[in-house]
């Protein structure tokens, strides 16, 4: 991830600078407004007032350019599929992605007979956690959301990512 | 008014079109000649006392000798519905398109290529509208062997340790 | 600024050996530097005060996880997290353009900040023509924008500049005439003046001066204040549900946080030039008072609150097409300004 | 100074867009503002379904049917159920028809409730998209409570229910409309009369009787065009018939008949009928019959085809099932109404600026996994 | 004219009775829930996370066959002829099979509750566990099968060699018989009978 790669332990300022940087990407993650199926709806229920995902600061933004975080809420379709990988790489580069719904992690109800369905958007992009249920209470989105908080929480900008 | 009246009417004003008849089951339907089915449907809508001003549903079948495409038809004014069929042969499924007489026909047909590989003569622009362009095979045809890849991506799951 | 810069002097005796024209500039750039700083603090504060109110008015809790209690780190963070992304300009994009233009919006939007009285001592620098530089300043931010959504080469960005330019340009004319109202009776385009004239308690405020005309005249800066400020109902420019994000679509992490640093800029400017225009600037409710801090709390605080009107608006109404908003800027705020401001001028030629 | 070369520009309303309620790209030939040819691209969202229904038993396709129009689960289901028991002929008891016709009004509310917020939002109002999420929460409470999934319910079977009523579950729906029918009142001050609202939407993309009809709209935007037609009432299937409530037809109160203002308020006013039914359906529910007793162990019906059309949020569901004899549908075709709707925009959509384009698009109200199915 | 004055003084007022009601609702209760801190107690029917008592189960394949799905794989080895595998608690059902594999993959269970209703035993059912977020996919597939796979493998290993003896004596038996054949014995194999 840059020139410091892999050359320091974990030293005071390096520590406490993945610390801050970390706090600050965490609390404010801002997902695209990109939702698929059943499961965008679940999405848009989570950004309503009985959930209400803004309280972990996480606003939805339009444009891929402002928003580092990628829900994949719904059936992905081979022709769906190039739309996402290219919206993804229009992502500025620290992204997560958060494949939401049985659809998104293995094809979900559509496996077996889906000549058309996607088998698993990991097949197109990195997907970092992945929230099951058909479709996931805001709940379980909302516990997603909290174990990527965790995952990003243990990034460091010394050592690249582990895959 | 009763559907077998309309089957009388259409019967004499296109003796020929009319191929069979069938009064018994929970739907009676006849059958058309394929090459007269866009003028009995002109018939249908424009005749005052018929007026089937809306096409409810046009569905492609696939039985193992001959394509069917089945038109449901209804009556907003007198409130009567009726259902017409074509047969076509397997191999080569082509027939005049009605889009020219319900609008709401474009759609339906496009979609009915798209699934059964049926060819609408005339219609404005008959092109796949559900999978994407670049795929091949009917995919609702009962011989329809699904392909091995698509673009790269695997479309069966093979189950890999589960078995 | 004479005031702050004997402030200044006398705080740093060692000052007065070197030469004067490196210490009077160098004074200047602090100035400059102060009112940066505060316009960041206030945006990152006004940023999540407007959330929590959208929040509350939606029946939600609004930013409550991050940093303690009700989440007050949130813009904090929000600010860090874009300072942190990958600064991305598309390969397509007219490089210069991209780059330039969100320094030429926070650029308009910080200039106005130099003619604004926060209170009687403390204001940058006294022109005696204030609100006229305040004006033609405040329309460079034009050029930005266009330069965004041009250099963007995005078409998404292009129909939000587009709409933009008309935007701008049209509602200039009603801010102006109404301001005109002001000028007229006051006599001086010095802001300085211009507040001294509203001296002496709330009854002599400049809006509840010449009956209805001030009035009227202060609804319709008001109003195109948020025309200015692309806020709701009139923000076409970045309208999210048609546009994707307007012209700031290709815009990530640094550069789009000076675009949200020029739209809050802007919305405190606006805030503050109708207080001191029409709410009696620096004035306390009953009147002038001697102490420096006391001025400079008050002018905030109106034009704290007008920029609360103003969030409130946003969560409130749906938004104007751009049609509909060129009819309500030439065929409504427009006449009625003009006949205003005539009424305005026969209401001060009689009572004179 | 040559005259400048004006040519038109092809924008991709594409996948991903705020305004084009799910994954459906407008490909769009516009002169400045004015949109003038439009081009929609379906199928982003097609999952087959109508293959699964020709490998999976009657029973199983019930899952499945819910995802198509997942906002109106309960009607695809009660829709989908009433086609195969047509089928079959076999006789429902009386309380089933009660659960069933108060789960799909509910639902109906919930869906408008969703079209109104996502509508409020394409023109520019974020709260009232928050204010009808909140409401249809509570929806969605009495859904989890009696079938146990908030969205998708498989709860209406072939013959019966899944579940009978959980106790306290009456109490709770009457609490549940003395809440509602006020709320109605709040979205009339906030959105539907507020003045910029009727700017943007009232003559905006009108869509005359004929050409309704002509495309196959049906449903509120058909009723909105003036045209008086509602399955429940006109071709009453369930027991429909024991229940007054009124069709709402557009009456042009503001604006002209068949404008997107008159969509949108269609489907306020019917949320008003629904829970009227809702109480009427509550009050006369017969109690202490076994739910399930009518649930056939196997689903066999014999050699034929049936088409059967239900009311659903969006329009006229249609279900055109032909059976072999084998447990296993032969073929099933789904009249999807938004699919049908959705073909008039090319039709429609052509000369309105980009905004009304929007504005008609978030009025038709269209969900994309029922139209690619 | 007046039509232009009224349009503006009807666009004010409704812009305010507007502002009224989101002006009432800042002083309203908020109806969030907040998630982490208070969680919510789910309805007892609401269909979460898939759970399997395995000592109930008598491997009867029902809800294999009821998945519209096909995500619950199950892998049965018949008892050691003596063995008594006891009774399951619920129903005094006799025992009959071990489990080396009983997965359900809820990555691509449809959560629609098929399989719960024709259980005789009812061993399948929901918990109300919605927090099972994973970072990989492939610990999304729940085992609940009893047997040790070493174990598993010795079954394996038994009923094999059981089938070639049953095998050898048909075998021997077809030969001592001579022509006629006798009716096959229905060997009712139950290896994976998928």
């Amino acid at each position: 991830m840059g020139i410091i790669e892999n050359k320091f332990r974990d030293n005071v300022i390096i520590t406490s600078a993945d610390k801050f940087m970390n706090w600050a990407r965490l609390s404010s993650l801002w997902p695209i407004t990109f939702g698929i199926a059943c499961c965008a709806i679940e999405m848009m229920a989570t950004a309503a007032s009985r959930y209400d995902q803004d309280r972990l600061g996480i606003i939805p933004r339009p444009s891929p350019r402002q928003a580092d975080l990628m829900i994949v809420a719904g059936t992905v379709t081979f022709k769906m599929a190039s739309r996402i990988k290219r919206l993804y790489e229009q992502m500025p580069e620290p992204k997560y992605v958060i494949a939401m719904g049985c659809c998104a992690t293995s094809g979900g109800p559509y496996w077996q007979h889906g000549y058309h369905v996607m088998k698993g958007v990991d097949q197109v992009i990195p997907v970092d956690v992945y929230v099951p249920g058909c479709p996931p209470r805001p709940e379980s989105l909302l516990e997603g959301f909290i174990k990527l908080q965790d995952k990003i929480r243990r990034e460091s900008i010394a050592t690249t990512q582990a895959a | 008014m009763e559907s077998s009246e309309v089957f009388k009417l259409i019967e004499s004003k296109y003796p020929d079109a009319l191929k069979s008849i069938d009064l018994e089951g929970i739907e009676q339907s006849v059958t058309i000649d394929v090459n007269s089915i866009a003028d009995v449907c002109n018939y249908l809508k424009t005749e005052s006392e018929l007026q089937f001003t809306s096409l409810m549903c046009l569905s492609g079948v696939d039985y193992e000798d001959k394509m069917e495409v089945v038109y449901h038809l209804h009556s907003l004014l007198h409130d009567h519905r009726v259902t017409l069929k074509v047969e076509l042969s397997r191999d080569n499924p082509k027939l005049p398109s009605v889009s020219g007489v319900w609008k709401a026909a474009n759609w339906h047909e496009r979609e009915a290529y798209d699934m059964y590989g049926i060819v609408f003569d005339d219609h404005p622009d008959l092109r796949r509208i559900l999978l994407p362009d670049d795929w091949e095979g009917f995919p609702l045809r009962k011989d329809y062997v699904v392909a091995e890849k698509y673009r790269g991506w695997t479309i069966r799951k093979i189950k890999e340790g589960f078995e | 600024m004479d005031y702050f810069i004997q402030i200044v002097t006398d705080l740093l005796p060692g000052l007065n050996g070197l030469p004067q024209w490196l210490v009077i500039p160098s004074i200047m750039f602090l100035f400059g530097a102060l009112i940066f700083t505060g316009i960041a603090i206030y945006s990152l504060i006004i940023l999540w005060f407007e959330r929590k109110i959208a929040a509350h008015m939606q029946d939600r809790l609004g930013p409550m996880e991050v940093g303690g209690w009700h989440g007050w780190l949130q813009t904090v963070a929000d600010a860090v997290k874009l300072l942190l992304k990958e600064d991305i300009i598309p390969a397509v994009a007219d490089r210069k353009l991209f780059k330039l233009a969100p320094y030429i919006v926070f650029l308009a939007a910080f200039a106005v900040f130099a003619a604004l009285p926060f209170s009687d001592k403390i204001i940058g620098s006294e022109l005696n023509i204030g609100i006229f530089y305040i004006l033609s300043v405040s329309s460079v931010g034009v050029v930005g924008i266009l330069m965004a959504g041009w250099g963007s080469n995005n078409k998404w960005a292009l129909f939000g500049s587009m709409r933009s330019v008309a935007q701008f340009v049209s509602y200039e004319i009603p801010i102006g005439l109404s301001i005109l109202v002001v000028v007229m009776s006051v006599g001086s385009l010095s802001m300085r003046d211009i507040v001294m004239a509203q001296d002496g308690g709330i009854f002599n405020w400049m809006i509840w001066q010449n009956a209805p005309f001030n009035f009227i005249a202060f609804l319709i800066l008001f109003i195109a204040g948020t025309a200015e400020t692309n806020r709701v109902p009139f923000d076409i420019p970045e309208a999210e549900s048609e546009l994707v994000a307007g012209f700031h679509v290709e815009y990530s992490g640094m550069r789009f946080s000076i675009f949200f640093l020029a739209e809050y800029a802007n919305m405190l400017a606006v805030g503050i030039i109708a207080s001191t225009l029409f709410l009696g600037g620096w004035q306390g409710i009953t009147g002038a008072s001697s102490a420096p801090g006391i001025g400079l709390i008050w002018m905030l605080l109106k034009g704290f609150l007008i920029v609360l009107v103003m969030i409130w608006f946003r969560w409130t109404l749906p938004r104007l097409r751009v049609d509909q908003l060129m009819y309500v800027c030439w065929k409504v705020l427009v006449p009625i300004s003009f006949f205003n401001m005539v009424g305005a001028g026969i209401w001060i030629g009689l009572s004179s | 100074m040559p005259d400048l070369k004006t040519e038109e520009m092809v924008v991709q309303m594409g996948p991903q867009h705020p305004a084009t309620h799910g994954v459906l790209r407008l490909e769009i030939t516009t002169d400045g503002e004015i949109v003038r040819k439009i081009n929609p691209h379906i199928g982003y969202l097609h999952r087959c379904f109508e293959k699964h229904c020709e490998e999976l038993n009657y029973h199983q396709i019930i899952p499945f049917v819910d995802r198509c129009d997942y906002l109106a689960a309960m009607n695809n289901e009660h829709g989908y159920v009433m086609a195969v028991e047509k089928l079959l002929d076999i006789e429902i008891p009386e309380r089933v028809e009660y659960i069933r016709v108060i789960m799909s009004e509910l639902n109906r509310i919930a869906s408008h409730l969703v079209a109104l917020g996502t509508y409020g939002l394409d023109i520019g109002a974020i709260t009232p998209f928050l204010f009808t999420f909140r409401d249809r929460e509570k929806i969605l409470d009495l859904f989890e409570m009696t079938s146990g999934a908030r969205l998708l319910y498989n709860y209406i079977w072939i013959g019966g229910v899944a579940f009978d009523l959980p106790n306290g579950f009456v109490e709770k729906c009457f609490e549940f409309i003395d809440y509602f029918l006020p709320k109605l009142k709040e979205y009339d001050d906030l959105l539907s009369y507020n003045k910029i609202f009727i700017k943007r939407t009232a003559e905006v993309a009108i869509i005359p009787p004929a050409v309704a009809i002509e495309w196959g709209i049906t449903g509120p935007n058909l009723r909105a065009s003036g045209v008086d037609w509602d399955l429940r009432r006109d071709e009453p299937y369930s027991i429909y018939d024991k229940f007054e409530w009124d069709v709402i037809v557009a009456d042009g109160r503001v604006g002209v008949l068949g404008d997107s203002w008159s969509r949108y308020y269609v489907r306020v006013l019917e949320m008003e009928q629904s829970a009227s039914i809702v109480k009427q359906a509550l009050e006369g529910l017969p109690s202490d019959e076994n739910v399930k007793s009518a649930v056939p162990k196997k689903v066999r019906p014999k050699e034929g085809s049936v088409f059967f059309r239900s009311e659903n949020p969006r329009g006229e569901l249609g279900y055109y099932i032909i059976s072999d004899g084998s447990d296993i549908p032969y073929r099933l075709k789904m009249r999807s109404p938004a699919f049908c709707n959705l073909s008039a925009i090319s039709d429609v959509g052509e000369g309105l600026l980009i905004s009304d384009l929007v504005s008609l698009l978030g009025s038709i109200d269209i969900v994309l996994g029922e139209i690619d199915r | 004219m007046r039509a232009y004055f009224i349009d503006i003084f009807s666009g004010v007022g409704s812009v305010l009775v507007g502002m009224r009601v989101t002006f009432s609702h800042l002083f309203t209760r908020s109806v969030t829930e907040q998630y982490p801190r208070e969680k919510i107690e789910m309805f007892d029917r609401s269909r979460n996370r898939l759970h399997v008592d395995i000592e109930d189960c008598i491997g009867c394949y029902l809800c294999d066959k009821a998945c519209p799905v096909d995500c619950i794989h199950i892998d049965t080895i018949k008892a050691r002829p003596g063995e008594d595998l006891g009774l399951t608690e619920k129903y005094e059902k006799k025992k009959t099979f071990v489990f080396p594999k009983f997965d359900i993959d809820m990555a691509e269970c449809c959560y629609c509750g098929l399989c719960v209703f024709p259980c005789p035993t009812e061993c399948i059912y929901w918990i109300s566990d919605y927090e099972f977020a994973e970072y990989d996919r492939s610990n999304l597939n729940y085992h609940f099968g009893n047997v040790t796979p070493e174990d598993a493998r010795v079954r394996y290993e038994e009923a094999e060699k059981l089938k070639i003896q049953k095998d050898k004596e048909i075998a021997a038996k077809k030969a001592a018989a001579g022509t006629e054949i006798p009716s096959q014995p229905k060997d009712d194999s139950t290896e994976s009978a998928e």
